[in-house]
Parts: C-alpha cells; structure tokens; sequence
C-alpha cells in the first residue's frame, strides 16, 4: 500500500502546534509507518525549493499552523493549497488568527515602533526599521514583508478542513491524522478534533443560578474548583467556545480562553460571549450596568482573544 | 484611503420595538412629522432581541450606523427586555470605543409610542451626527490596511 | 424555501403614497429581486377590489408568499394574512412593508422616499422567503372580566359584561364606588340630580350575582396576557364587616380623629371611622387607619366599644389587609381623572385666596348633599357672593406652562354653574371669562344659548392676567377681547375651570398592565379612530376620562362598548395566539443555561433528563430577548430568525 | 461659598449714563461678598427690548456679536439691567439651536455665535453661587423694618417659557433676599405690572397710568421704598410721581432704589460709594430702625 503523504508547516505561531504533534511521542512511530512526512521545517531542513520541486498535488494533505502575518506565511500557503490534495488549518491561529491576530488591535508601524525603537532594551540609534529589500555587498538581501492585518489561513487560501485549539490537544491530534490516514472524512469545511457542543456541555463544575453581580480577573481570586466560573465573576469563554478540548483549563482551575472558537452556528464567537455575559449582568439600574460594563477590562482582547482575525469586525478601525 | 465622498448619504439600520418605538415612528407618520430618509427600520418585537452580534454583522457589512430603539426603562412590554437591551449595549459601546468606532454611530435610544416628534429627533440628530463622521465603510477601510 | 414563488403588491393609498413614493419604480425594482414572480400595484388594497386582486393573483401565479407594501404592519397586517389565508397560503406567508408612515409620509423628496420604500420592500421579499408555515397556538379563555376603577364608567362596564353572563371583579380604590359622578350636582344639559341617576346603579352593581366588588383595593401586579391575565389585588381592610352593619353611624359619633372630607374637597369635616358619603355603595362604615388615633397598638378603640354598645357589633379592629389573587380573562380600566393642580396656576392666587375655587369644589357647594346643603357662600366669611367670575380654561390650552389639551366639558359645566348661581343669587352677577365655547353635543349648544341669555350673566371673550385681593373683594384683572378693552371686576368669588388630568396612579398602573399612555399620561387606545375602545395591549380595553377628557354621555357609551369588546373576547372558550414564540434547536444547546435567566415568563427551563433548555410555547410570548443571549445560537425565534434578521439587514445595507 | 474668580460682567449703556449707580452698588456689593465683576472686552448696546421683534434680524445683530465675544472670555455673563438680561438671554437661547434667522445673522455678522453663553442676572449669581445664606452672614448692618415693595415689571420674569427665572406671577427672588438683609418686603398686587417701558419716550402721558398706578399700589400695602432692578423702570415709577401729575401729596413720595443699593447699605458699604442720593437716605433712615451710617 502507498503511504500518505504528508506535509507539515508552521505560519505565524509560536510552535506550539508542533509540540502538539510530538505529544504523540510513540504513537509518532506507528504513524511514521503508516505514512510519509514529506515537508516539515520545524524537524527537519527543507528549502522553498525542495516544496517547490514537489509536483502539484502530489501531497495528499498538509497541516498548516499558525496565522498570516508577513508575505512569507502567504507564500508558503499559496504554495502548500497547491501542492496538496488537502489543506488542513491545524490550530487556532491558522483557524481562527489566534493569539498574533491580537496584532489587529495596533497597526504595522506601531508593532515596528515598539519593537525597533521605544522598548527600554532597544538600542537603535539611527531608528532603523525591517526593510524588503536591502542592497548588500552580497547583493541584494530581502526579508518577508510584515502585514497590517493578521489573517487566518482560509483568508489566503482555499482549506478544507479546521482543527482548532492553542493547541490541539494531543489525543485529538492522532484522531484526526488517522482519520486522514484511513481517508473516513466528512464534508469538506467541517472543523475536526472538536465538539459541536460548547465547553459548558462538558463542563463538571456545578452551575446554581446564572447571574453575574461583579466581574473579577484570575488573579484578585482563588475560584471555587467546584463552581461555575463565570458565576463567581470570573469571565469564562466556555459558553461561546466549542468543547472538545476535554476541558483541561478549567480542571486547573482557569477560565477558558476561547481557543477553541465558535460554536457551529455563532455568527461571532466575541459578540455572542459579550451578549451572553451582559445578559445574566445582575443589575437593573443605569449606574449599576455601567458600573459593571466597565470592569470588563479589555472586552476585545478578552472575547477575541484567539478570534479577532476570524471575527465580524477582523481589526480595529485603521 | 478612504476618501470621503461628496452628498454622502448615511445608511443606518434602525431595529425598533414593536409596542414602543415602531409605534412612535408610526405616528411620527401620521403626524406628518419630516425627517431624514436615512434609517430602514426592522421591527422586533422588543429591543432585547436584538443581539449585538447582529449590531456587528450590520457594521461589517457596511451600514454606517446602527440605532436601537425600545420602550422607556419601566415601560416595557415584557417588563424589561429594555434593560437586558441596555445591559448589552453599554458593554457593546465599550468595545466598539476599541474598535474605534465612534458612539454616534451606534445609538440605543428610548422612544415611546407618543412619542413620534422624539424619534424624528433621534433620527435627524443622529443622520447628522453619523454624515457629519463620513462613510464607515468598514470592508474596504479593514482591506485597505491589509 | 428558498424556492419560494413570490408576489409583491403595492398599495397607493389613493395619494397618501403614491403621491410622494414612485410605485412604479417600487414595482420595477421588487420585479428585479430575485424569487420574485410576480408584482403589481393597485390604488387601495385593503378595500374589496384590492383584497380581490391579491386573491386571484395568489390563485393566477401561484405565490408560496406575498409582499404587501402598503401602510403601518400596525395597521392591516391582520387584513392582509387573513386574505393570504382565504387564498390558500398559510397566513405567516404573508409580509407587510410599511411605506406610508415610515416612508411617503415622513419624507419630502421622492426620490429618497422611493428608494427607501424599495429597500422595505426588498426586506419583506428577504424575510418572507424565509418564513415558515406555522399554525396559531390556541389557548383556553378564562371567561372572568376585571374591571379597575368604580366610577360610572366602572360601573356601566361591569354591569354590562356581568348582564351579559360572566363574573366581574370591580376594584376600587376608595370606601365607596360612584366616583366623580357621585360628587356632582347636577348634569348638564338636563340639570338631572347626579346622584339620583348613579345611585340605583351603584345599588344595582352592588347586589348584581356576577359582580365581586372589591372596595378599597389597588392592583399590585399583572402577569399573563390576553384571555389569562394573572392579576394580584391588595385590599385594606374596612374594619368593619359590610354585612353587619347598618351604618347606624354610632361609631362616628365617639370618634375623636377629625379630618378634612376629601369627598367635600376639605370644605367639610368627617371622622377616621366614616362613611364616604350619604349614598355610598356599600352602606358600611370604613375606619381610615392612617387617621385612626391607632390601630397597632390600638389607642382608643373608642368606634369599636359603641358599635358592640349601641350597634350591630360588627367592628374587627384586628383586621389585616387581604391580598386577593385573581384570574381574568379581560381587563377593563376605567381609572377616570383628577384636576390639574391649581396652585400651579400662580396667576389665580388659588390656595392664597381663599374665595378663589376649583369647579369641582363649587360643585359640592351647589351639591345638596353638600358642605352648604346647597346654598353658596363664601369660604372666606361665609356671606352669600354677589359678583363671581368663572374662568374658563384654567391652566388648559397653555402648552407652555400647563396642560396642552382641551378638557371637553367646562363650557358645559361652567354655564350650569353660572345658571345655578343665577337661580340661587338672582340678585348676583355672574361674569364667565372664555376663550372660545365649545359645545358640541345633544342639546349643549341650545343649553349654553339658554345660559348666555339669562339675565345677570355676562360671557366676556378673554383670558383673566391676574386676580388678587384688595379691600376684601378679589380683583380680576382680565380683557375682553370683543370690546378690546381691559377689563378689571372686584369679585367675591373666582371659580377656576380646572383642566382634567389622569387620576395620579395612572403612571404605575399602565407600567403594571404594560399599557401605553400618551404624550398627556392618559391610556393610549390601538387606533384613535378604528380602535378607540382596546389599548394596543392585547385583552386591555378602556373606558372613561382615563382614555382622554370626556362628559358621562361619552363616558358611558365607551364603557358599554368596552364591556361589549370584553364579551366579545369571552364569547369563546379558547383563543389563539401567535405562534411567532421561541424554540430550541436541540442539537446545538448546550444546556449552558445563560437563556433561562433572561426569560421574564419562566418559559424557558432546562430539560432534567436532556439537561438541554426547552420552551414552554403557551407561556413564551415571543420577545425575542433569550435568543440574543444564547451563545451557541441554539434558541431561535419562529419568523424572526437570525438568518432572516441577516437577511433584512444586508437588504438594508446592500442597497 | 464665596466665589474667588471674576464673573464676566456686561454693564450695558444704562448703567453707563443714567444708573451709574446701579453700576457702582454692585460693584461694591461684588467686592463685599469677595467675588470680581470683570467688564467684558468691546461691549455694546444690546439692542434693548428692540430685538425681540422677529422680524428685524438687524436689531439681533448687536447681541450676537456680544455674546460672540463674551464666549471668548467665558462661558457666563452677568447683567444687571433686566433689559440686557432678557434680551441677551434671550438671543443666547435663540442661536443655540439652528434657524434660518440664525444662520442669516451669523452670516452677517463677522463671527457667527451658535450660543453656549450662560447669561445670569447678578441675583442669580447671588441666589445660586455666593447664596442667600452667605449673603446673610456678610450683613453688618441688618435694614430692620424697612419696608420695601420690590418691584419686578417684565423683562425678568417674561416670556417665562424662555426666561425660567421665577414664578411671572408670584415671585420671590427679590423678597427672600430683601429678608436677609433685614428688610420687611411688601407685598402688593402691582409687583409684576408694566411700568410703561418705552412709551415714556413716545407717549409719556400713558406712563401715569401705568407705573402711577404701580406706585400707589405699593403705597397703599405700606411700601416706603421700592427696589428695582432696571433703570428705565426706576425712571418710570421717578417721573410718574415727579411730573406732578401724581395726585400724591410730595410726603407720600416713594423713593425707588436699586435692589444692589440695598444690598450695599446692608454690607455695611459707604452710601456715597453706593451713589444714594439724599432723599433716598432720608426715607431710609426714616423708617429703617437700625442706624444706617452717612
């Protein structure tokens, strides 16, 4: 039998993704058996010319993580989408923008600003800032260009299947490989290695009545390992978020960020989440909706924290 | 980027509540009260229906503003869908002051059925407010930043 | 069902739309959008050749769903469904864009008024594409009818529903039912005694089988909705036994808590164990416990030891307020009005002065029953006046500083009045100050042609600037506009036409019952002209000077069509209500919970074995709000989807 | 309670020529109570009651260009003279909202005004920002049982829809501060009369009528003083009892003072420096129990 060829890459992310696949540890061996990594940067050398060489579709289905920053990401997904038969966006900043997507509140020159010139341990006399080209002894050097807006995968290219999760959790992971293995697919779009169901369907902790007098952040408080989060202030993303993670956040006692992002039919996992949590606000007076209004820190950082890209609104007003 | 066009007319998404503010609007007509062309209504049957992901949809689509109108606080057909309409609105505004869209462009407004001078008021007053801020014209302002 | 074939008719409204929104444009563009097979225009649609129109055109082209671009949904919707369904469709096929009252009239420039028209059009199409046949939700009737407010407008609608066959609950807020009516004098234009034409009807509601009264009582709280009201009544106790006594009136006699008699407007004095006044329905006393020397711990009990002496026994001094949990089928509120207050009317001195009155204090001094058993005398000094001046609009048509409104009857009342004094004081010089009459009704204008030429009356066309005293007499400086000269009468007494204003716990009330009220604070009617008798609240109908200032003929005729609008609404033990409620897509819930709080029903609960929520459909009334709050977008609203809500918007947005 | 910042102040002509002394008093009642009246930059006539006639934008012209100004030094403005008061209120009022006489005017004129001027009456700043109590306290000299009739006339208290300053048919504004100093306020139905206005330059033989009327009225309730608050209706209710015509016999002569020339003698302030003429004094100190100085 001829093995599955497979192609992993990683975008705009912080590897964690990889590390996902090496949770595998050996179960990595059986697969390696079964199929055959023909592309993986993060292991293994390879050059844009060895995918290259790789003729069109000659892959059967190509992980790709992380999100769409800078002109490299682009290029390497436009190149994937056209060698693979599948392309698969393997995580939440692939899905969904993820963490680097938090980029679209700020813009290019802010992001260069404080990284190149304001920070404290920036030594940078002459305020020199990345360039796309640059003349060199050696000639000409080029370095990718950095985007304004973050974007998800499927914001470039065309992706047939959605595993979400910062990051996908392991046991998920092999399950979704051999399902690609063993070719038993669904439709082409489905998000795989997730719950259709919200984290609270598969949430232990007990719920009493679903109300919200004030909001409190993780580290003013130690939460009630029993209760409901969101009921002891604590802003839980578990109502908007699909499940499927096994809910190990909340075992160590932490809210859920939302990684694994929007339920089936949520038009917009932050404005569900906003109008979920404002709705079991438990105050009637203008003052006391104001009042808790506002000890929502950061509304978008919080209900968009893995979604802006993915989200109705994408970034802020340039 | 954007460059703002001349005689822009702003088009805005009006949701009003079927007993209060759509009644008010009603005899806004019947009084023959003149105002602004600018808002097409949808009639809910409270102002608490409206989600505000639907606020986000309309924006991203490309409305340049948004108003919901609903009964009085204290005079609501379901007792106080209004408030839980408020409830989601002052934490809606707080994100969109990040987003940076501006707060005339999204309005919750309280209007009752005899109130048909009010909400011509509401709607010149804010046709004004949001021409006065230019197109929104939120696609193409995110894709030209891409 | 995206599949649909639909039809688009729009309705000029003779010129109301047509004059101002282009319909052929509207037509032109709906033909345009996509689904759309068939499309006309036609000059009224709600009359019969239209409603025929749209019946064969369903039949001709045969429409799955119809747009009807015509006025306010508010107005003929109903009309419009009903025809769908006469022709086959399922009513809910069937969408009303409103392009009257929120487009051809609202707006002066055509063009602008077109578009906007096309886009509501555009949105009814969208939407009713994604309509889904529903059948109506039929709940039983309780055929129980609450009347609030004992008035004769009260009192005319309670013995009508309760002639009519079916129990009626008559709550009053005071010891006695009878109302203004009961303080009058006489009526206008017969000069009948008020009394003794509301008193066999107060007798007759009081032995009537069908009638509960509830005297001394105030709504708490109303739940449910049309044909199941769930009303919560308090009622103070009376701490005597209505039964028992014989209102022997020996108990007054040793009471020692006097205070003013608000039925006299304080012109008199009564006891804190009382009866309202000589006629009062029910003939028992009442013992005021804010007045009572006290009750908790008792301070006197003075009333009890004569009633077990000399009486029937029939005091209780440990009495407690009852609370009375009541279910209606209909209500009917006939909260009737007060009079604005005076002392705002700075320019008239009321309350300084005391020889300067409101008309309905003159009345209980006309009154037989009254403070003077019916002679007029000055509060002052008690001296029978000479010269009065009556001042007509009292604080009424002043939008700047008072009561915007007309109240209807004080040309009327105010030229009884002057004929009274006339009859009384044939000596006396009665001066009426107006700013034009109005009477219009049976017999009104001849009545004030008859007073206006009586002699010692002079009608003087103007308005009063100032009246205060000099030397004993009060000084009414005023013009008259006729003569054009400024006209200053040194009077005995001023009688102000004080306008009428809703009774004060109209506000709470209408917030209880979840009734509108207009610009003024009276009760607002669903359609000033084809539904004047409901307010827009299902199953809530109205009579009396609580809708708007009215004289008792009116009064009258209204609580009698209400109480027919009521028996209409019992006439069948069940009703149907729209199906438009919520439902849960069971597959997407996650039973997280956050729908239950938001439901102000308790229709919403989660299933104990699914642990998914579910929807109790005969209490969901539709509002929409658990929908917005359900973050995995599991709950839904029947025909007012988020798809079809998308779907009007981008018609919006798109255009 | 005792304001340190100046107040924008606009005297107006009147007090420019005829009411000096209105000028001064509140000037030195101003200082008194701690507070600065700062006269505006480039004030001019505010086009007196003139421009409350609709149609003549013309006359609108002057008060806008004022208020225009006065809103580069501050958004309040106080007057003295109730006529300045109404009418620059008044225009205030009018401009905040947009009219096509609005516009027309701001067209005119070389900088537009859209309003956003509070225009106070000096009793308002004494009512509403030192208040009545401190107002009490700074009294050295208490006017026991003087008895005063204030007099209000028009421009104070009307339109009241636009004015909002007190009841237009009772106030008591004046009173309750005429009770603070000590005085015994008289009151008397004329309080809120027309003194004539104008019409003692077109047709002087209706102000007899009128502001004689005024006075007799207020004699007879017992007033031997009236305070007032605008020159031209101290000027009215003057000639009407100096031009002879005034059957009233010279000893039942009502002196009418400035409600600040009260105030003055209440603080303690040198009357001279209050510009109180003698016979002002004279009727003071006659019925005044207290020993007012000078």
């Amino acid at each position: 039998m001829t093995k599955t060829k497979i192609a992993f890459n990683w975008a705009s992310s912080c590897g964690g993704c990889e590390i996902a696949i090496f949770e595998l540890g050996t179960k990595l061996i059986d697969l390696a058996n079964k199929v055959d990594i023909v592309f993986w940067p993060a292991i293994l050398d390879y050059k844009y010319s060895d995918l290259e060489a790789i003729p069109d579709g000659a892959i059967d289905v190509a992980f790709v993580n992380g999100a769409i920053q800078n002109s490299e990401n682009e290029h390497l997904a436009k190149l994937l989408r056209a060698k693979s038969k599948l392309l698969v966006a393997f995580g939440s900043c692939a899905c969904l923008g993820g963490i680097p997507a938090l980029a679209n509140t700020t813009s290019r020159d802010q992001i260069f600003a404080s990284s190149y010139i304001e920070t404290s341990t920036t030594d940078n006399p002459e305020k020199t800032l990345p360039q796309t080209k640059l003349q060199a002894r050696e000639g000409e050097l080029t370095i990718p260009e950095f985007y304004n807006t973050v974007k998800t995968l499927d914001q470039v290219v065309d992706v047939d299947y959605y595993v979400p999760g910062c990051p996908p959790v392991g046991e998920q992971v092999s399950k979704v490989i051999s399902q690609f293995v063993e070719g038993v697919l669904p439709p082409k779009g489905a998000v795989l290695g997730a719950s259709d169901k919200s984290l609270c369907h598969e949430c232990k902790r007990v719920r009493t009545d679903r109300k919200i007098a004030k909001i409190i952040r993780t580290y003013q408080t130690l939460p009630d390992p029993q209760k409901c989060l969101l009921e002891q202030g604590i802003i839980c993303m578990g109502p908007a978020t699909r499940g499927g993670c096994g809910s190990i956040c909340l075992d160590a006692n932490m809210p859920c960020r939302g990684c694994y992002g929007p339920l089936p039919k949520a038009i917009d996992q932050g404005g569900k989440m906003l109008s979920a949590l404002s709705s079991i606000f438990d105050a009637q007076s203008e003052e006391d909706i104001q009042r808790l209004a506002d000890s929502v820190v950061d509304p978008v950082g919080t209900f968009y924290r893995f979604g802006l890209a993915r989200s109705l609104l994408r970034r802020t007003k340039p | 980027m954007i460059q703002l066009e001349t005689n822009f007319e702003p088009k805005i998404v009006g949701f009003l509540c079927r007993w209060c503010s759509y009644a008010g609007a009603d005899l806004a007509g019947t009084s023959r009260i003149k105002y602004p062309p600018n808002v097409n209504t949808i009639r809910v049957n409270c102002s608490g229906r409206v989600d505000p992901t639907l606020v986000l949809k309309a924006l991203a689509l490309g409305a340049d503003g948004v108003l919901i109108a609903g009964c009085h606080p204290g005079d609501c057909h379901y007792t106080n869908g209004n408030v839980k309409a408020l409830r989601r609105f002052r934490l809606l505004q707080k994100m969109l002051d990040q987003f940076g869209i501006e707060r005339e462009r999204v309005r919750l407004e309280w209007v009752s059925a005899s109130e048909g001078e009010r909400y011509a008021r509401v709607v010149r007053g804010m046709t004004e407010d949001v021409r006065s801020l230019g197109p929104l014209n939120w696609k193409a302002r995110v894709e030209a930043v891409a | 069902m995206g599949t649909k074939r639909v039809g688009v008719f729009v309705c000029h409204c003779g010129l109301n739309i047509a004059g101002m929104v282009k319909v052929k444009e509207v037509i032109d563009k709906a033909n345009k959008q996509p689904g759309v097979v068939f499309a006309v225009d036609h000059k009224y649609l709600c009359a019969e050749p239209g409603q025929t129109l749209i019946k064969d055109s369903i039949r001709q082209h045969q429409l799955d769903a119809i747009v009807v671009a015509a006025c306010s949904p508010a107005m003929h919707e109903a009309t419009f469904k009903n025809i769908a369904q006469l022709s086959g469709l399922n009513r809910y096929n069937c969408e009303v864009a409103n392009i009257r009252e929120q487009s051809s009239w609202v707006h002066d420039d055509s063009d602008k008024a077109t578009s906007k028209a096309q886009i509501a059009v555009r949105q009814g199409i969208e939407k009713v594409k994604l309509n889904e046949p529903l059948q109506p939700i039929t709940v039983p009737v309780t055929r129980r009818v609450l009347v609030i407010g004992g008035g004769i407008a009260g009192i005319r609608a309670a013995l009508d529903v309760a002639n009519g066959g079916y129990q009626v609950y008559l709550v009053e807020k005071s010891g006695s039912i009878g109302g203004r009516m009961a303080q009058l004098s006489e009526t206008f234009p017969t000069l009948d005694c008020s009394i003794c034409i509301l008193g066999p009807l107060m007798v007759e509601v009081y032995r009537h089988p069908n009638i509960k009264l509830l005297r001394l009582s105030r709504v708490e709280e109303v739940k449910g909705y049309i044909g199941n009201f769930k009303v919560r009544v308090r009622q103070e106790p009376p701490y005597v036994e209505e039964a028992k006594c014989n209102a022997c009136g020996e108990c007054a006699k040793v009471c020692p808590a006097q205070v003013p008699n608000e039925f006299d407007f304080g012109l008199t004095w009564r006891k804190a164990i009382y009866t309202p006044f000589a006629q009062a329905v029910p003939p028992a006393y009442v013992l005021d416990s804010t007045n009572c020397l006290g009750l908790l711990p008792q301070a006197c009990g003075e009333c009890k030891k004569a009633c077990d002496q000399f009486g029937t026994g029939c005091m209780n001094l440990d009495a407690w307020p009852q609370v009375h949990e009541l279910e209606v089928g209909a209500i009917i509120v006939a909260t009737g009005y007060e009079l604005y207050d005076a002392t705002k009317l700075t320019e008239y001195g009321y309350g300084i002065f005391s020889d300067v009155m409101t008309s309905l204090e003159f009345e209980r001094m006309l009154s037989a029953s009254g403070p003077t058993s019916g002679e007029i005398r000055r509060p002052s000094d008690g001296e029978t006046p000479r010269e009065i001046v009556f001042i007509q609009c009292a604080g009424q048509r002043e939008p700047e500083t008072a009561l915007p409104y007309c109240s209807k009857i004080c040309c009327m009342y105010t030229a009884r009045h002057a004929m009274m004094f006339h009859h009384k004081v044939p000596e006396g010089q009665a001066y009426v100050f107006y700013m034009d009459i109005r009477a219009g009704g049976k017999g009104y204008e001849e009545f004030v042609k008859r007073c206006q030429e009586e002699r010692g009356l002079l009608y003087l066309r103007g308005r009063v600037a100032k009246v205060y005293e000099e030397n004993g007499k009060l000084v009414v400086k005023g013009v008259d506009t006729l003569s054009g000269k400024r006209v200053q009468i040194n009077a005995d007494l001023v009688v102000l036409a004080v306008g009428m204003i809703p009774s004060s716990e109209t506000h709470e009330l209408a917030s209880k019952l979840k009734a509108s009220l207009d610009a003024n604070g009276f009760f607002s009617e669903a359609h000033p002209k084809l539904r004047p008798l409901e307010s827009p609240t299902a199953g809530i109908f109205m009579a009396g000077a609580g809708q708007a200032p009215k004289d008792i003929p009116d009064t009258v005729a209204q609580a009698s069509g209400a109480a027919s609008k009521a028996l209409d609404l019992l006439s069948s033990p069940t009703l149907e209500r729209e199906p438009t409620v919520a439902q849960v897509v069971g597959e997407l819930c996650s039973g997280c919970g956050i729908c239950i709080p938001s439901c102000p029903y308790e229709a919403l609960s989660l299933n104990a074995e699914t642990k998914l929520a579910e929807v109790s459909e005969a209490l969901c009334e539709g509002c929409g709000t658990c929908i917005a709050s359900c973050p995995s977008s599991a709950l839904s609203l029947r025909n007012l989807t988020d798809e079809q809500m998308l779907a009007m918007i981008e018609a919006i947005v798109a255009s | 309670m005792q304001e340190t910042q100046p107040y924008l102040y606009f005297p107006g002509c009147s007090l420019r020529t005829v009411a000096k002394d209105f000028d001064a008093s509140a000037k030195a009642c101003a200082r008194a109570l701690g507070f600065e009246l700062k006269e505006m930059q480039g004030w001019l006539c505010c086009g007196a009651v003139l421009s409350n006639v609709d149609d003549n934008l013309m006359t609108k012209a002057g008060p806008n260009r004022i208020l225009a100004r006065a809103r580069q030094e501050g958004n309040t403005l106080v007057t003295l003279c109730a006529g300045c008061y109404n009418v620059l209120k008044r225009t205030d009022l009018h401009a905040r909202h947009v009219s096509p006489s609005q516009q027309a005017i701001n067209a005119f004129n070389e900088e537009p005004f859209n309003g956003g001027v509070d225009v106070l009456h000096f009793l308002e700043i004494l009512r509403d920002r030192v208040g009545f109590d401190a107002v009490e306290k700074a009294v050295k000299v208490p006017l026991k049982g003087l008895r005063v009739g204030a007099y209000y006339g028009c421009l104070l208290l009307r339109p009241f829809g636009e004015m909002k300053f007190d009841d237009p048919n009772r106030p008591s504004i004046l009173e309750n501060l005429l009770v603070r100093l000590g005085c015994t306020p008289i009151d008397y139905p004329a309080r809120t009369d027309c003194c004539g206005s104008y019409l003692s330059v077109s047709s002087t033989e209706n102000i007899q009528p009128l502001s004689g009327a005024i006075v007799r009225s207020a004699r007879s309730c017992g007033a031997k003083l009236l305070a007032v608050s605008c020159p031209l209706c101290k000027y009215n209710l003057e000639s009407s009892q100096l031009q002879g015509i005034n059957d009233s016999p010279p000893d039942e002569f009502v002196p009418v003072v400035y409600f600040t020339q009260l105030l003055g003698l209440a603080l303690g302030i040198d009357p001279q420096q209050l510009e109180l003429d003698p016979r002002q004094m004279q009727a003071i100190r006659e019925t005044s129990v207290s020993t007012v100085k000078g």
